[in-house]
């Protein structure tokens, strides 16, 4: 399947784009990431420490074990600092 | 019921004029926080805000829904800025309208917790030493625990 | 520090941006309460506020004085009417500045509940049946009990 | 000794009058009201029920107890219902 992956704040500049489009045969956020960590160092830097990490599915905040059936959209960036 | 994110400054006085005339009659109690760029260690040239399109209308949203639940409320109104600001402007404003003074103070309390751990902002402040992206503290993160 | 006692409509825009534009820059965190005069069974002609001159101002600055040594705060302003109002004008508004949104939160709720229990105003409702002072309720002198 | 008296809200409407200055050998406030209500009827009647009664002593918030040693004015009014 298709998703669009979206990264913002300190994740986008690690990895130095703010969304990409991937191709995936991955089941839930948890496999995506570890699909994206092999693939360069950049990304293995960006998500070295999940907890500092979150993560939204479809423009809800998610947990890391959350299915990817039928998703579309996914974003990873870290604890938000709004207000 | 209005959520605005914006780049463009906003102007406190009108939005909290235009906010209590658009009352109901029985709405007696008006709350307003605003948020303004701290400078707290001298230094600061510009405070930088991303965002997450789409999903910033939509949490907005969704934590309003969820003090409407919770309280007796008038209007509610959050308008939250993006972009380079300068210290000492203005980042973001909620207001709320009740019959009664505690509802509204308990429902914009609310508003401000859950927009600063939920809602999809990041700040990066930058000064003479470079850009830093502002940690999230624990203490915003506890302040849920309480609703 | 600033209380005002007028019988003049005041400007909660105006107010509240002046407010803003005068603290000092570490002040991120700006709450303001507005108490505006309510209908709430229609047919409200008139509220009228009886108060204390002299006492009030004193009143009102032992309270703003009692917040202060309670929270860590920039100004503090206090605006209260007296005389003649229709129902929708504003009656009153409080605002607070702080480093951090609970103190300036917190202590516009102080100010709040002490000013409706202990600064000496007092409120008359007109309606076409005669006119009526209106009760304390217990809900307001409980309130104090949490501070 | 002489003190003013000061009247407010429906306190002021039952006795008749905003303000009036009284000779008194009243120790305490209680004392004062004693006098006070067996002057007239509507002093009576204002003061028939002192738990629906607040007291000033020198423009701060007193009790009834409190003594009137060097005060120079005392007001009364009901529960305060500003804000």
């Amino acid at each position: 399947m298709t998703i669009d992956i979206l990264y913002f704040a300190w994740v986008r500049e690690r990895i130095g784009l703010p969304r990409e489009t991937v191709e995936t045969q991955a089941a839930t956020v948890a496999q995506l990431v570890e699909e994206l960590r092999a693939r360069e160092d950049r990304y293995e830097v960006a998500f070295a420490d999940l907890s500092a990490l979150r993560v939204a599915v479809d423009q809800d905040l998610a947990e890391f074990d959350a299915p990817l059936d039928g998703v579309r959209e996914v974003a990873f960036f870290p604890p938000m600092t709004g207000g | 019921m209005a959520v605005r994110v914006q780049s463009d400054p906003f102007d406190l006085g009108a939005e909290a004029n235009a906010f209590v005339a658009a009352q109901a009659g029985g709405m007696g109690a008006i709350v307003t926080f605003t948020g303004v760029v701290r400078d707290v260690a001298g230094g600061l040239q510009a405070m930088e805000i991303e965002h997450y399109p789409g999903m910033t209308e939509r949490a907005l949203h969704k934590i309003e829904d969820e003090a409407r639940d919770r309280w007796q409320l008038g209007d509610v109104l959050i308008v939250h800025r993006h972009g380079r600001m300068q210290a000492d402007e203005m980042i973001m404003m909620v207001a709320t309208a009740a019959r009664h003074r505690a509802d509204a103070f308990e429902a914009a309390q609310f508003l401000m917790d859950y927009l600063k751990s939920r809602a999809p902002f990041w700040k990066k402040e930058h000064t003479g030493q470079g850009a830093d992206w502002v940690a999230a503290r624990d203490e915003d993160e506890d302040a849920l625990k309480r609703w």
